[in-house]
């Protein structure tokens, strides 16, 4: 598995640096605009290499991995509200949220396999969406507004788009990074020998759930995280981002970049959502175009697009 | 009276209306190499996932190691020693060979929440799978993926994955199987070889293997014992040959 | 600036879309009656569609203010929304002026010097209905809504005028709920007089469905808040025969600029008939017109603007109204009864003024005076 | 040649990037029993995915019954008449016993006296028993014992036969033994891998020895049995 | 008592309707074993076409019968000309191939019918309520669909359960290349059997149109139900979907009818009227999460049938 030199990698390397330099071209360009699209496209991407952790390495297929982005969101919220403004106490909260409740919903998915337990996370996450839907004290589903940003002691001003955005890109990175490291460390290897054959793991002596486990509360958290930026990019946070649509959204860009592959659900995220915005720019009829699109990726480019940048360089 | 490794006391597990166990009961001991042999469908298998906790008897005890392991996960009994091939081949198709054996040296070397070490880079415990590797003759073959190997290098890399485990009680559910003439005369030499270091129960078919290397044999027939013996008293056992060896192989001697 | 820049948000994908392209059909003709120019400057006009996700909204809101720079934002059907895509105009100082959305933090807490509405405040509505009810003597009601933020102010609003007996209270599914008929059962045994709903869209629809073929339109009747309109009724055909709703305007009202808009707009999109939802897009156009005219196209006196769209100084299509402390129109709310045209169509009609002046209940919370 | 039921021609097969057979050649006239044989991984299965279209052969040329059949899609290849019983048995886990014979049943080409559940229930007496068992319940001789009565209840021309009698108890395997003398005693054509040469010595008319991919050697019993370089060399034994 | 009887059959009828829904679902995903996100638009279409049909025949029968084969020809050529490929593949390349196909087809028909739905009305002689027994009526429609449920559902049990064609669909859904290797053309049959399951969701939409709605995305909620009603009954048993529909339409019903005023009597009024309609709207979740919870593999695994 040595890192070589092909047309994924490339594109990795290019996108990443093309990220790091946005900022400079939208201050040189005078366009904002295309900052905070990428923000939020960078916090999805965030969201949806969470979800790749599970999905693609782990094969446990979530279709309720929206709830974390809500969970983070709502701590952020819910606390802002409250008049508890730091990050220090909001951020840490969000987490712990995220992965308590990864923990309750793993421990009692992981009984089901496949498309059970794709139906299982759904169900809780459709509970998280109507228990928040009646928080009526946080606005219900009208959803609630955050009217600071999470406060960093001065250390770093989140109302400030740059540096903002260079906060949501380094924990981008820092995601992926961790998540690079999990997946080739011997825990990775656990999980993901699990997920090829299970019965042979528990056979030589792996506790196949325990490790899931561990898993979907690591990727839960790093939602929580992502839900947690989201809230204070949105200023906002409502029952909406948990509805199953969204987790469906997720799934998509994990797929359409390449499941399994580490950075396949950046390249998703970038292209599912600025596909979505530049098409809904020429057309109201975006899903003509887009929908054909996602059919023919999965028809000619197995593996996703990054599975198709992969077999382009092999020849 | 040698202390047994393992012990089954009256074992039953029945699936709806079928018996496949009835009232089981057996002993290994240490060091021994014993087989299991029966008709098809006489539960064999169902015995040795009942061993290695795959299975949960109706009811029944198992001991291992002078310990109750009978509600014992099939991971903690694999830790305590209890290790496996499969019948129907069950490995980790998408990892290579040599990944295959390493996971298994994985999991008995210490815990497996290490989150950030490049596992591939232990040394140790690629060293270990190596040496799995080359002793069931699959040296050459250790970085091709899983489902690019031949059924019966599939085979021979099951018994690496049961070896690399470093198991006290080696079950073996027929090894044999899928390997060509020359491969399974290399089985047999190594399961001789093997004898020496683990106590191994084998359940086979070909009974020119099975002659040449058990010390004793179990006979199960519809989930019973009908016998268990050294291998010459079953070779001419009645009951044995009516039910299960047939003429031909109650003659047969291996050369 | 030598144009007059409009950003409009509101849903043109989706089965909501029915309503989006109501309300920009209305802005486009009432641009045409302007002559597309506002002060003599060329309108431009940039719309958004929100997908009905309030991340999207705000995402679109963001884009107009920061990528396109304009000088009004319009639409917003939906209360979740308007709510995310609030704070980023208000910071920019960018006038919004909701063309639907009525949550009440909106007329309360959050109200703004820079956010008008060209609509009501969620509660109005419901609130004629129980006058209504009240006035005309119901004894009992059993009242059935979705169960999330506007539904409860729905059930909230009529209660809170309607002086019977509210013998039972429902909340259904939202937005899922398929099947009505546990509803339906419960208010027919309830011995409730009437039946009250809140349904707005497809689920209004359903509702109509599901009550006609029970039989308990025959037993129970019917009063409405936002369930039957222009874009429902096509649906609803015959079923709606007969089942009043209250609102705030109503297609036939009696003023010329009124009459000029329904004609204009049934002539501009044969087949189509203007809804609430467009008038009150057609009014925002009007009152961003009048605010540019004030201040002679010089866009950067907002206060000035601000100043001259308080009077509510145009012709609205509902009539003339005023606007409160907190830049919701206090205004006159009607009953309307569904009929058969002259040419044997189904529409909408004036039965009669249930409340006049109505000022929404939560402008004390509104810090502006 | 005309009376050859099945000419395999020169062909090569790949799986991905990975040639695994190199113009391998063989025939098969009607009612012959033909024997292939090599060691582990030299391309005898892929051999018969390969005939049977499953994995199709790059270049060469396969006739079965007369008609050139490489490039048809399996099915049309089967439906000429050959039987397959599958390395690794493939029965139909979700389907009981008894529903992986019907599906299988047909008599395409008309045979005089064909399988039916009742002669494979007396052939293999254990799956009787289990005949409303889901498949992926038995144990593995009898998932064996199913997948020959599956290809049985074809009613092929040729039986193709790999590794059938894996894991299958010694009175059974006797048993296979017999009723492959049987239908070839009735002119049923078998192609047959299996590792026990004495008994393909006994039975079968010709051999094939498989070598990387190519055919080293065919000849008849007699040749084999004479020449026990020849097993030592290709077999190992 | 009468209020309680009323409820119940509510109830059972929805659980029917539900079961109407899910029943070309359960060809395609649960017996095919293809997760057809797309089915949901299939039933929207089939609405649409229903409507469009009824309008220009000015009959409803045999506007719904035009309506079902075209909903059958579209299953075929979508099956023909993308699906077939995806068969052998995971779960998720299907996911995201059919999710691709929701979003055209919601384009696809606001653009061709416009955004704003359209109307299906019944013939008069389906909407006059009917007196099953003395003081209880039931819209004749709804008598229609259980009626037309019920003959899916024996229909659909016979054929996969009880023909050979039907143990061909299940042993195909779990090796293809082994039933191709017995001579069967596994294509043509799996693209039979997807345009029946099309048509079946053409049939749902159909039937439905007349009581909720024709409208864009209108099979997207109805997709996540039947799912629900697939899985909780166990994957690939049409028994299991059967009960697990009834089931579900039941507890819904009720819960929906007596749970508020059962936790009215356990809670404060307060807590009870915020809990209640809560509590009901997870109802249906709730309900799968424990059965998967105590029966990972629904209520009738079809494996052990
Ligand atoms: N999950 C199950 N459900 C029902 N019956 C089962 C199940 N597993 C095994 N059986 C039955 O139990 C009996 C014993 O099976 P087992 O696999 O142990 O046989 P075996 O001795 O290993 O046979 P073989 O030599 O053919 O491998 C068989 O008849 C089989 O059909
Ligand atoms: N799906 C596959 N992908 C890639 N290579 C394969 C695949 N299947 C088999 N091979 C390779 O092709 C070669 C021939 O395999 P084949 O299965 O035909 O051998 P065989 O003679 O049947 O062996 P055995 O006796 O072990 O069954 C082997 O080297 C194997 O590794
Ligand atoms: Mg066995
Ligand atoms: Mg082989």
């Amino acid at each position: 598995m040595k890192p070589k030199l092909n047309a994924s990698s490339a594109v990795a390397a290019l996108v990443c640096a093309a990220l790091v330099l946005l900022p400079v071209y939208s201050a040189a360009t005078g366009n904002i605009f295309i900052l905070t699209l990428f923000t939020r496209i960078v916090i999805f991407a965030l969201a949806a290499a969470s979800l790749n952790l599970i999905m693609g390495y782990g094969g446990m297929m979530s279709f309720g991995h929206a709830a974390y982005l809500g969970i983070g969101g709502y701590a952020v919220g819910i606390l802002a509200a409250e008049g508890i403004g730091s990050g220090f106490i909001q951020w840490p909260v969000a987490l712990a949220a995220s992965a308590l409740f990864a923990l309750v919903v793993g421990a009692l998915s992981l009984r089901t396999r496949g498309v059970y337990f794709i139906m299982i996370t759904l169900a809780f996450a459709q509970m998280a969406y109507y228990i928040t839907s009646g928080l009526s004290r946080y606005g219900g589903d009208d959803g609630l507004t955050v009217y600071k940003r999470s406060d960093f002691a001065g250390l770093i001003n989140l109302s400030d788009r740059n540096q903002f955005y260079y906060l949501c890109l380094a924990c981008l990175f820092g995601g992926l990074y961790l998540i690079w490291r999990i997946v080739n460390s011997r825990f990775g290897l656990v999980v993901q020998g699990v997920r090829s054959n299970e019965q042979r793991m528990q056979a030589i002596g792996f506790h196949a759930n325990r490790y899931r486990l561990v898993c979907f509360v690591i990727a839960g958290t790093i939602c929580g995280l992502a839900g947690a930026l989201l809230a204070n990019n949105t200023d906002f946070v409502s029952p909406a981002v948990m509805y199953w649509t969204r987790s469906g959204d997720l799934m998509v860009m994990v797929i359409l970049g390449g499941m399994g592959s580490l950075f396949g659900p950046v390249i998703g995220a970038i292209v599912y959502l600025l596909l979505e915005e530049l098409l809904s720019q020429f057309t109201e009829y975006s899903g003509l175009i887009l929908g054909p699109v996602l059919l023919l990726i999965v028809l000619f480019a197995r593996g996703g697009i990054m599975g198709l940048l992969g077999r382009m360089s092999r020849g | 009276m040698v202390e047994s490794l393992l012990r089954v006391d009256n074992l039953v597990r029945r699936f709806g209306g079928i018996t496949a166990t009835d009232n089981l009961s057996m002993e290994v001991v240490p060091g021994e190499l014993h087989a299991i042999i029966g008709p098809n469908g006489a539960g064999k298998t169902t015995l040795i996932s009942q061993l290695t906790g795959q299975l949960m008897p109706n009811s029944g005890t198992i001991h291992f190691g002078g310990r109750d392991v009978t509600g014992l996960p099939s991971y903690k009994r694999s830790r305590l020693g209890l290790a496996r091939s499969f019948q129907i081949t069950s490995l980790l198709k998408d990892f290579s060979a040599i990944d295959n054996v390493a996971l298994a040296a994985q999991a008995h070397d210490g815990h497996s929440f290490r989150f950030w070490g490049n596992a591939r880079k232990e040394r140790h415990l690629r060293d270990a799978a190596r040496a799995a590797l080359e002793r069931v003759g699959l040296g050459k073959r250790a970085d091709i993926v899983v489902s690019q190997l031949s059924h019966g290098e599939q085979r021979e890399l099951e018994l690496a994955v049961a070896l690399a485990t470093k198991p006290k009680l080696l079950l073996l559910d027929e090894p044999m199987a899928g390997l060509g003439v020359t491969e399974s005369a290399r089985m047999v030499s190594l399961l001789k070889e093997l004898r020496k270091e683990v106590t191994i129960v084998l359940v086979e078919h070909d009974m020119e293997a099975v002659f040449a290397l058990a010390d004793r044999i179990t006979v199960l027939v519809y989930g019973r014992v009908i016998a268990c013996d050294v291998p010459d008293a079953i070779r001419k056992h009645d009951e044995v040959k009516r039910a299960y060896l047939g003429e031909q192989h109650a003659v047969t001697r291996h050369g | 600036a030598d144009s007059v820049k409009i950003g409009f948000v509101s849903t043109f994908s989706g089965p909501t879309a029915v309503i989006g392209n109501d309300m920009r059909n209305s802005f486009e003709l009432a641009l045409d009656h302007l002559g597309r120019k506002i002060d003599g400057k060329p309108v431009e006009v940039i719309y958004e569609d929100d997908q009905q996700k309030p991340d999207v909204g705000k995402q679109k809101t963001e884009k107009l203010i920061q990528s396109d720079k304009v000088d009004f934002i319009v639409g917003y059907i939906w209360s979740n929304v308007l709510l995310a895509s609030l704070k980023t105009a208000v910071d920019s100082k960018t006038f919004l002026i909701s063309a639907n959305a009525g949550p009440s933090q909106l007329a309360g807490e959050l109200c703004s010097p820079y956010v008008f509405s060209t609509s009501w405040q969620n509660d109005q509505t419901p609130q004629a209905m129980g006058t209504y009810m009240t006035q005309k003597g119901v004894k009992s009601a059993f009242l059935i809504g979705p169960n999330y933020a506007a539904g409860k102010d729905m059930l909230a609003g009529v209660k809170s005028t309607f002086k019977g007996q509210v013998v039972g209270e429902e909340y259904t599914v939202w937005p899922s709920q398929l099947d009505f008929s546990a509803e339906l059962t419960k208010a027919r045994n309830s011995g409730a007089e009437s039946i009250f709903v809140f349904y707005p869209g497809a689920a209004g629809v359903q509702f109509l469905n599901q009550y006609t073929q029970a039989g308990i339109k025959q037993q129970i009747p019917l009063y409405t808040a936002f369930t039957i309109d222009e874009t429902t009724l096509p649906l609803q055909k015959d079923n709606a025969i007969g089942v009043p709703g209250t609102q705030q305007w109503v297609n036939d009202l009696p003023n010329e600029e009124n009459k000029k808009f329904v004609a204009d707009y049934r002539k501009k999109y044969p087949g189509l008939r203007p809804s609430f939802y467009g008038a009150q897009a057609y009014d925002a156009a009007n009152l961003i017109n009048s605010a540019v005219i004030a201040v002679k196209g010089d866009l950067t006196k907002k206060d000035a603007m601000k100043a001259e769209m308080e009077k509510a100084n145009f012709k609205s299509v509902r009539g003339p109204f005023k606007y409160g402390n907190n830049h919701i129109p206090i205004q006159n709310f009607y009953l309307q009864d569904v009929v058969k045209d002259a040419d044997g169509q189904l529409s909408l009609k004036t039965v009669a003024t249930i409340v006049k002046d109505d000022q929404d209940r939560f402008h004390d919370k509104c810090p502006m005076k | 040649m005309a009376d050859n039921l099945l000419e395999v021609d020169a062909i090569e097969t790949c799986y991905g990037l990975s040639q695994v057979l190199f113009g391998l050649s063989l025939q098969i006239k009607a009612g012959e029993m033909v024997a292939l044989m090599g060691r582990n991984g030299m391309g005898k299965t892929t051999t018969i995915r390969s005939i049977m279209g499953l994995t199709p052969a790059r270049a060469g040329a396969i006739r079965f019954a007369g008609e050139a059949v490489r490039g048809l899609p399996s099915y049309k290849i089967a439906k000429l008449g050959i039987g397959l019983v599958p390395e690794g048995r493939q029965i139909f886990p979700n389907l009981t016993v008894r529903e992986n014979l019907v599906a299988a049943s047909g008599n395409r080409l008309g045979a005089s006296d064909p399988w039916t559940i009742e002669k494979i229930h007396a052939l293999f007496p254990r799956l009787a028993e289990r005949t409303s068992n889901m498949g992926v319940t038995l144990s593995g001789g009898e998932q064996q014992m199913l997948a020959i009565g599956r290809a049985l209840m074809t009613n092929p021309k040729l039986l193709i036969l790999d590794e059938a009698t894996e894991g299958l108890a010694p009175l059974i395997r006797d048993e296979i033994w017999s009723c492959l003398s049987m239908l070839k005693g009735r002119g049923q054509s078998v192609l047959v891998i299996d590792k026990n040469v004495e008994n393909l010595a006994r039975i079968a008319d010709r051999h094939y020895i498989i070598e990387r991919g190519k055919t080293v050697w065919s000849g008849t019993s007699e040749q084999l049995i004479a020449e026990p370089d020849l097993q030592h060399k290709y077999l190992g034994i | 008592m009468y209020l309680v009887i009323e409820q119940l059959l509510n109830g059972l009828q929805f659980g029917l309707l539900l079961f109407l829904l899910a029943a070309g679902l359960t060809l395609v995903f649960g017996i095919m074993d293809f997760v057809n996100l797309a089915h949901g638009s299939l039933y929207m279409m089939g609405a649409y076409f229903a409507a469009t049909f009824v309008a220009w025949t000015g009959s409803f029968v045999l506007g719904a019968l035009l309506a079902l084969g075209a909903t059958l020809l579209l299953g075929i050529v979508l099956e023909f000309s993308a699906l077939r490929h995806l068969y052998g593949r995971d779960h998720l390349d299907q996911v995201l191939a059919t999710f691709g196909l929701i979003l055209f087809f919601n384009d696809a028909v606001r653009l061709i019918w416009g955004p704003a739905g359209l109307a299906l009305p019944l013939p008069t002689w389906l909407t006059v309520p009917v007196q099953i027994i003395p003081g209880v009526y039931y819209p004749a429609y709804r008598l229609m669909i259980i009626l037309v449920a019920l003959a899916v559902a024996a229909l659909l049990y016979l054929v996969v359960m009880r023909t050979r064609v039907g143990m061909l669909i299940r042993a195909g859904a779990s090796n293809r290349e082994m039933i191709g290797a017995l001579g069967i053309n596994i294509k043509l049959l799996f693209t039979l059997v997807f345009g029946l399951g099309a048509a079946l969701a053409g049939l749902a939409g159909l039937m439905q149109a007349p009581i909720l709605t024709v409208q864009i995305g209108m099979g997207e909620n109805i997709l996540i139900l039947a799912f629900v009603i697939i899985v909780i009954g166990g994957i690939g048993s049409i028994r299991g979907a059967f009960m697990a529909a009834i089931f579900v339409g039941m507890i819904d019903t009720l819960g929906r009818a007596f749970l508020p005023d059962l936790l009215r009597k356990v809670l404060s009024g307060a807590a009870a009227s915020t809990a209640a309609p809560a509590l009901s709207s997870m109802l249906i979740y709730l309900l799968m999460a424990i059965v998967l919870v105590v029966r990972p593999e629904g209520l009738f695994p079809a494996a052990k049938r």
